[in-house]
């Protein structure tokens, strides 16, 4: 029975997703005339290439320390190691990923690739604060309209409207709400605030674009994790409640004993797939930031995107594909871990 | 105290009526049993009571408070369910301890409860199991478990030894009257088995289509049932029916005669009878004896050795069918004419209206 | 032992409305401004964003944006388009994914977990990275049609449907489902003589309506809102979805006005089908009594 | 009759439909061997779809292509050049005509240009000068001025740039910046490398003005809205736009007589404006390259290219053309853009590392808008940049 | 030809073995009866019949084939489950007809059959009823009709009674009986109900944690119990055990002596009893009758009135503890001193190993 889905799957996504794989060893490009070559690891050497290099401040030739205009030591420029420098051969076109004092001396720590570097801590930030808030409020929610009063679908309807809505006017409206002059939330912080407020360049400070994307990110899918909660919501046997009932329990209560461990194969669910979107974050971005400013909301999958059409350079938008999968993956199988049944 | 009084109770679902106007009072400490044949209410009026479902009508009370629109949790009842309805996802030992966690009971002390429950349901291997894990009886004693362990002040239970053996059921049996006797809790059951019934009401309340039809004490039903239906309810196997009109009707006795009969005089007030009415006569099989020659002659048709007993079934020369008990060591062969003659004193009469004469 | 008294009671349901209704406060205004705003000219529309007024149906109202978004694109034929192959889609993948997910579910074979650990991994791929592998092998596949036997199958329905049929998600959604049903059902009904197909069809579809109707709508969703895999196997109009047609409106003055009555257009039939399996939903639930 | 098939950007505006439609008309009862076929895309997803059609082996013969992206497209085998008669293309625009390699693979009907747009009042009022051809702003002088605009405290900004718009606006808008300040994306002598050209000393110069833009706050940033976009500067909110042709008759409609174009300034190397704009050319796989090319002399007549002037706004590629439509004919409205674009246009680099040169450029000043190191932005770009061209054989034409 | 045939069956989950080694015959035709207690495995045992679990070992044959990997819908069994199972979204009449409408028996045939059963299980009126709407007692009869409609070769029924009342349940023992006469089908039953196991039983299985104690007719096992547990288990109240120790042990009598009894003689095969045994005797209940001075003198604990029979347990002068059932209108009260014999040729003896002995 499981034999017609198996070969469309394989057809339709293992498939294509082996190519990609195959890709990532290779030099394709989406466009060319020239023939694809082997090229082993490189791409991903490229990719995750990284290296540490500690700099002294410069010293004047009393040996003093120069200072520079705000009274910090000023050291030798980077590029100066990283570019053409036949001595540093192995930091040559890597650039400053992030960087902290030790004592005088300033550590570096250098990425052959950051815009790849910040695209995999942005996911993972992504990742890390949405999987656990959007499941939550949208279990909340799901138990909200799970209750038993007229017009209740009313509110089901309601709340599932962001996710209805096309991403494109979910976007551009929230570019609005986020606009740093007069902004709606601007406009609404300024008023909470008896105009104590000042406006927030929301989606234009590297600060706080990636949030102002998380925020706008759990609004607009929580209604369909709530939907699914809800039909896992459905399968727990009413005189379990009942039971629940007689001894004692109070409303949390029961949620915390009959509901919770009821909805366990749902809760799995919902959080391999929250984890899985979350990961594959990109429309917004597309449509809201393009992964600015300075990077800050750079994702994986939106470099993908970046590289393999934009940059027409297909392996490396595999090769980010691929470093994707084996990420998620294995955050996939502790989360099974962790979530497994103990018997 | 916990007595509970219930007047007028309806409930119905949709346009059925299942319960219709129940009235019955419960003193604190007693223990009622309600019986009845299978979809009679009794579940149903015992989910009222715990407050599982609605009350469509009536007034029920617990102590002396009005309970219509209390919470289950705030009646201070607790109840074993038909259907169980164990907490899949947790072990016994937390199914049982549920309801002592939530009242916050300290952690020794609900371990020494669980423990001492588990012993009397003899189940002390099973308490790290999950439901699924568990046969059928096994799960009824986690059940009855969890309801025991938290000591309320009502205890309902829904047939809670249907699945357990004839051993185990007399067990349990004992120790839910102990249990009666030591917490002098009020307790309200429902049952199929008579044995059951019998032993450990103070009081039986027999239900039929949703109306109370007698409550009483056990051998006040067996003895003096008030209807033809509670007649044949009480008591296995089954009263036997003959269909009598009365022929002469003195003060003290009356004579009556049927098909299967011939002419009988039996002792009994008989005021208000009158001659000519149809009657229905009533002999329980346990007040048959085997004689030579008796009012009854039969041909066998079924024997079933019980050990103890011999039921034995008849079908009478007019075609009516009777059953038997007769002493465990009787024989007789299917085909076989057998002769009956009864205990003259524990004849049951009823009127045409199904209502208990004499 | 309080008793409840019938007003605290009432108090009680007020506020739980009065939660509810803020909280759909702040999920219902996207609609609400996508609607208000395909009434209004794009001058308006742009300046009322500023302000309270983006939300509300003030100054310069009329229904012109739906008239030009009709003479702009075909908006039928698109409308027609994401319909056929999302309700194509949704039927097909919800009977072969729920069919897998009952074997993974119920079935004992050779290799089931690792087979099904391989299904959920490939939820991980986004579709964005695969998507340029996906249309070489869609090139590559043969068609039969009027021209007899021909390779690809770019330009067509088939190849919007077919590569969608079976989707990791789906069949993850309904085995999680699956695992939670009484197991006797299935005993009952195979002592019954009921083959495996049988079972599947006969008893676990048809307690099985919160699950199909949850599929359904995120499956709904996701055919719906397609967008690059149409566009880059779609070169005739003909075959157009609707996200697709959007791009119609973004030229080098975007024409918001239109933008809006034409997003608003086309999530009228979204809404209908959540609607429509709502109810089926409540209906489902309220017929069978799985709940207990 | 042979079909030919034509794709086309314009899905959803009716007006260039009905004129692309009169040509294609006209085109098939003039002749009787060919019978071109329209397709029509919308313009955002137009590239893709070329190059999904591409990978998939599926092009028309006559393709629509934007002029810089064309020699990417050519060098990929995707078009051939054109077989246009002698002389055909003699007085177009620069801009109009693309030529990669020596060859001509595309023609474009008209072109587009961008101009600095204000009023005439808010000048006066400020006592600024207003530029010409031959006098542009120098850069002291158009610092000053934004400088001087945003202390008037009249404006949210000086000068809006259009950073709300993240697609090919920026090298196309912001490129001439850097040419005029001696900068380039990539050394055009021979489109190898970009080191020197967009981290050299004169990009740095240009990077730190740049920057200074937003750190002084007379501009808006990479955040701006859509909204403000379209509307700021008839608002009233921003004094001075930099903006396309096409916006002009809105832009006029709603300000009046006191709209002015202005050129662009001179930061040093001469004012400059980007050229080309959408042309046509011949697929690769046509079949019947003759046919394709056919069409397209057909459609470069004056008559069509004054046709679309006056449906979409935009410059038409000759003179001749430009006589004859409402807005670039001498004394038209419009007529300065004619101007700008004859004098001040240059092309985007010619080669097919163009459209990864766009992205990088287009990212360096949104980064540096956005704070960052204006020397590390600069070479992070021009290593992409490098990098990509390496990666490609140095482009060099396949054989 | 549809017997069975179990030899060496093995179950196991994980590392509990729940059944043990079974072999066992079922002739076609025969009515077999598992009894045992609360989870000892007898569901386990009918469900590996129906192929519903894996058997661990050993061989199963159903007719001349071995079926151990036989699906369950190819064995032509039909089954009614403990927890019935019925399917929620069919109404009752679908849930009865679902196997015929599977093996695509005619409409008109179907609705026959479907009628018929309701009629015999007397739940027409609950024909358009979905599950959710039964009670417990009327699921189960749906169970039932389930099973009956199909006409299977072998039935297994487990605990298909034991959420109806006595009245109906003896009218569906008899129905189930009839069924047997008439279709000549095998069928397995589980019950805890001792008088179903006596009346239907051609043949009784006891079961013990997984092993089988002894296979016999009804009779066998209450009069020859082979060894404690089958003594214990059969016949309720339970049969009486007393210690006691062999004084003399002649060919065809021996006499015993024990705390409880003093000294007795009994006639009895004695071969292989040595003197100075430990051995058990048991008494059944029924066996006692109350005389003025007999063996087993003791003060009354608790007297339960079952209406036919009266329930006396005893307290003896060395502590153990009783039981006898008197006749219906026994009169004695708790704390009074009672006085019993028992009918000598009804003995039964263990030894210490717990088999039965003569
Ligand atoms: N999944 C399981 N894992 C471990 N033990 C199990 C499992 N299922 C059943 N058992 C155990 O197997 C034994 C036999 O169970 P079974 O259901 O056959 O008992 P039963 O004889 O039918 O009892 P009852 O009369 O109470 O229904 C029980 O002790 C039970 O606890
Ligand atoms: N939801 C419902 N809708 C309609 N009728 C119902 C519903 N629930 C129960 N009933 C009917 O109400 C009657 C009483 O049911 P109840 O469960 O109280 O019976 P019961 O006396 O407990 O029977 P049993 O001994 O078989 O468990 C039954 O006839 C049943 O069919
Ligand atoms: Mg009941
Ligand atoms: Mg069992």
């Amino acid at each position: 029975m499981t034999a017609p889905a198996l070969i469309l799957i394989v057809l339709f996504l293992v498939g294509p997703f082996i190519l990609a794989f195959g890709f990532s060893f290779t030099n394709q490009r989406l466009i060319s005339p020239n023939p694809t070559q082997f090229v082993g690891l490189s791409n991903f050497e490229q990719l995750l290439g990284v290296g540490v290099l500690t700099l002294d401040p410069e010293r004047d030739d009393a040996g003093q320390v120069v200072l520079d205009a705000e009274g910090q030591p000023s050291y030798p420029r980077l590029r100066d190691y990283t570019r053409n420098n036949p001595d540093y051969p192995q930091y040559d076109g890597m650039r400053e990923w992030f960087s902290f004092s030790t004592g005088d001396a300033r550590t570096y720590v250098l990425a052959r690739d950051t815009v790849f570097m910040k695209a995999l801590t942005n996911t993972l930030l992504f990742v890390i604060i949405v999987a656990p808030v959007q499941s939550g409020l949208a279990l909340l929610l799901a138990l909200m309209i799970n209750q038993k009063l007229r017009g209740i679908n009313v509110f089901r309807t309601i709340y599932f409207m962001p996710v209805v809505v096309s991403i494109v006017v979910v976007s551009l409206l929230w570019r609005f709400i986020y606009d740093g002059r007069n902004g709606l939330l601007n406009n609404l912080l300024e008023f909470l605030t008896f105009g104590h407020f000042q406006p927030i360049d929301w989606l234009g400070n590297p600060d706080t674009a990636l949030f102002a994307i998380i925020g706008m990110s759990i609004w607009q899918a929580v209604g369909f994790h709530m939907v699914i909660w809800l039909s896992g919501l459905q399968t727990i046997p009413l005189t379990l409640y009942e039971a629940a009932d007689i001894e004692g329990a109070t409303p949390w209560q029961k949620f915390r004993f009959v509901t919770w461990p009821g909805l366990r194969n749902t809760a799995v669910l919902i959080l391999v797939v929250i984890t899985m979107q979350a990961f594959a974050l990109f429309s917004q971005i597309d449509v809201m930031t393009n992964g600015g400013p300075l990077d800050s909301t750079q994702t994986l999958v939106f470099q993908a995107v970046v590289r393999g059409y934009e940059q027409q350079n297909i392996a490396g938008g595999s090769a980010i594909s691929v470093i994707l999968f084996l990420l998620v993956l294995s955050i996939s199988l502790i989360q099974r871990y962790l979530t497994r049944e103990r018997t | 105290m916990a007595g509970l009084s219930l007047s007028n109770l309806k409930k119905t679902y949709g346009k059925v009526e299942v319960i219709k106007d129940v009235d019955l009072e419960i003193g604190h400490g007693e223990f009622v049993v309600f019986v009845g044949p299978s979809g009679c209410g009794k579940s149903t009026l015992l989910r009222m009571i715990a407050g599982l479902e609605d009350i469509t009508g009536g007034e029920l009370r617990i102590g002396d408070k009005i309970v219509n629109q209390v919470q289950p949790r705030d009646r201070g009842v607790a109840m074993v369910f038909q259907s169980y309805a164990l907490y899949p996802h947790m072990t016994v030992y937390d199914n049982v301890g549920f309801g002592l966690r939530l009242n916050k009971t300290p952690k020794d002390v609900r371990d020494r409860k669980i423990r001492e429950a588990a012993q009397i349901l003899q189940m002390e291997h099973l308490l790290d199991r999950k439901p699924a894990q568990l046969s059928g009886g096994q799960r009824q004693r986690v059940a009855i478990g969890r309801a025991i362990v938290r000591q309320p002040e009502v205890f309902l239970f829904d047939e809670p030894l249907s699945n357990l053996d004839a051993a185990l059921r007399m067990d349990m049996r004992m120790e839910i009257s102990k249990l009666h006797q030591e917490l002098g809790a009020t307790m309200i059951y429902v049952t199929h088995d008579q044995v059951e019934a019998m032993t450990l009401a103070d009081k039986i309340v027999v239900l039929n289509a949703g109306v109370v039809q007698q409550v009483g004490s056990p051998l006040e039903l067996y003895n003096r049932p008030a209807n033809l239906f509670v007649a044949g309810f009480i008591g296995s196997p089954k009263m036997n029916m003959v269909e009598v009109s009365v022929e002469t009707a003195g003060a003290n006795a009356i004579d009556i005669s049927g098909p299967a009969i011939g002419r009988l005089s039996l002792a009994t007030e008989a005021s208000g009878i009158v001659l000519g009415d149809k009657m229905t006569l009533g002999i329980r099989p346990h007040d048959f004896q085997q004689v030579p020659e008796g009012p009854f002659k039969g041909t066998v048709t079924l024997v079933e050795h019980l050990g103890n007993e011999t039921m034995v079934s008849l079908k009478l020369a007019n075609g009516e069918a009777m059953i038997a008990a007769l002493d465990g060591d009787t024989t007789c062969a299917i085909g076989e004419t057998v002769s009956l003659d009864f205990n003259r004193d524990k004849v049951h009469l009823f009127d045409s209206g199904g209502q208990r004469r004499g | 032992m309080a008793a409840v008294a019938p007003t605290n009671q009432r108090l009680k349901t007020s506020l739980r409305y009065l939660l509810l209704v803020l909280v759909g406060a702040v999920f219902i205004f996207p609609i609400i401004f996508m609607v208000v705003s395909s009434l209004k000219p794009d001058g308006q529309l742009l300046r009322d964003t500023a302000s309270i007024r983006a939300f509300l149906p003030v100054g310069d109202i009329s229904l012109d944006n739906y008239f030009a978004a009709f003479k702009r694109a075909p908006v039928g034929l698109f409308v027609f388009n994401s319909l056929l192959v999302t309700g194509i889609t949704v039927i097909g993948s919800l009977f072969l994914c729920s069919m897998a997910a009952f074997a993974f579910a119920f079935l004992e074979f050779k290799g089931k977990e690792i087979v099904l650990s391989l299904i959920i991994a490939t939820l991980i791929i986004p579709f964005e990275t695969i998507a340029v592998p996906m249309l070489m092998v869609v090139n590559s596949l043969p068609s039969i049609g009027p021209d007899g036997l021909t390779w690809g199958w770019l330009n067509s329905y088939q190849v919007q449907i077919v590569p969608f049929l079976a989707d990791a998600l789906t069949i993850f959604l309904f085995v999680q489902y699956f695992r939670d049903l009484p197991k006797e059902l299935i005993e009952a009904a195979r002592l019954d003589g009921a083959r495996w197909f049988q079972v599947y069809s006969l008893v676990i579809v048809p307690i099985s309506g919160p699950v199909f109707a949850t599929a359904a709508i995120l499956k709904f969703l996701a055919m719906y809102n397609q967008y690059l895999w149409p566009l880059m196997v779609t070169q005739s109009e003909q075959f157009r979805p609707v996200m697709v047609g959007l791009q119609y409106f973004f030229q080098l003055n975007t024409a918001w006005g239109e933008v809006m009555a034409y997003l608003s257009l086309i999530t009228l039939p979204v809404l209908a089908f959540y609607l429509f399996l709502q109810r089926a939903f409540i209906a489902s639930i309220a017929s069978t009594g799985i709940k207990g | 009759q042979t079909e030919l098939s034509l794709w086309y950007h314009g899905a959803g505006n009716a007006v260039e439909r009905e004129i692309l439609v009169g040509i294609i008309d006209d085109f098939n009862s003039s002749q009787s061997d060919w019978k071109v076929v329209l397709e029509e895309f919308p313009q955002a997803a137009y590239n893709d779809s070329v190059v999904a059609a591409a990978v998939a082996g599926n092009l028309p013969d006559i393709i629509d292509v934007d002029g810089p992206v064309m020699p990417n497209w050519a060098w990929a085998g995707y078009m051939q050049p054109l077989q246009l008669s002698e002389g055909a293309l003699d007085g177009f625009l620069p801009g109009a005509i693309g030529k990669y390699n020596d060859e001509v693979y595309s023609v474009g009907l008209w072109d587009a240009a961008i101009a600095m747009y204000a009023r005439k009042s808010v000048l006066e009022k400020h006592d600024i000068r207003i530029p010409t051809l031959d006098q542009p702003w120098t850069k002291e002088e158009f610092d000053e001025i934004l400088v001087k605009l945003k202390d008037s405290g009249e404006f949210d900004y000086a000068l809006d740039l259009g950073m709300a718009d993240q697609s090919e606006w920026y090298p196309y808008a912001f490129g001439p910046f850097l040419w005029s300040f001696g900068g380039d994306m990539v050394d055009r002598s021979s489109y190898t490398t970009a080191e020197g050209a967009l981290n050299g000393d004169a990009a740095l110069e240009f990077g730190d003005w740049w920057q200074s833009l937003f750190t002084r706050d007379l501009v808006p940033g990479t955040s701006q809205d859509m909204a403000d976009r379209e509307t700021g500067f008839i608002d009233g909110k921003y004094a001075l736009q930099w903006n396309g042709n096409w916006f002009g008759i809105k832009t006029l409609e709603a300000v009046g007589d006191d709209l002015l174009f202005l050129p662009a300034p001179d930061f040093g190397n001469g004012p400059k404006i980007g050229a080309a704009s959408w042309q046509f050319g011949v697929s690769a796989t046509s079949d019947h390259p003759d046919g394709a090319s056919a069409f397209i002399g057909f459609a470069i007549q004056d008559k069509y290219l004054a046709a679309f002037s006056d449906g979409i706004g935009l410059i038409p590629a000759t003179a001749e053309a430009a006589a004859m439509t409402k807005s670039y004919a001498p004394g038209g409205p419009l007529e300065v853009f004619f101007g700008l674009s004859e004098a001040q246009a240059m092309l985007r680099p010619v080669t097919p590392g163009y459209v990864v040169e766009a992205l990088e450029f287009r990212k360096a000043l949104s980064d540096i808008a956005n704070g960052a190191d204006v020397a590390d932005a600069l070479d992070a770009a021009t290593d992409a940049i490098n990098a990509d061209i390496a990666r490609n054989n140095n482009y060099a034409p396949a054989n």
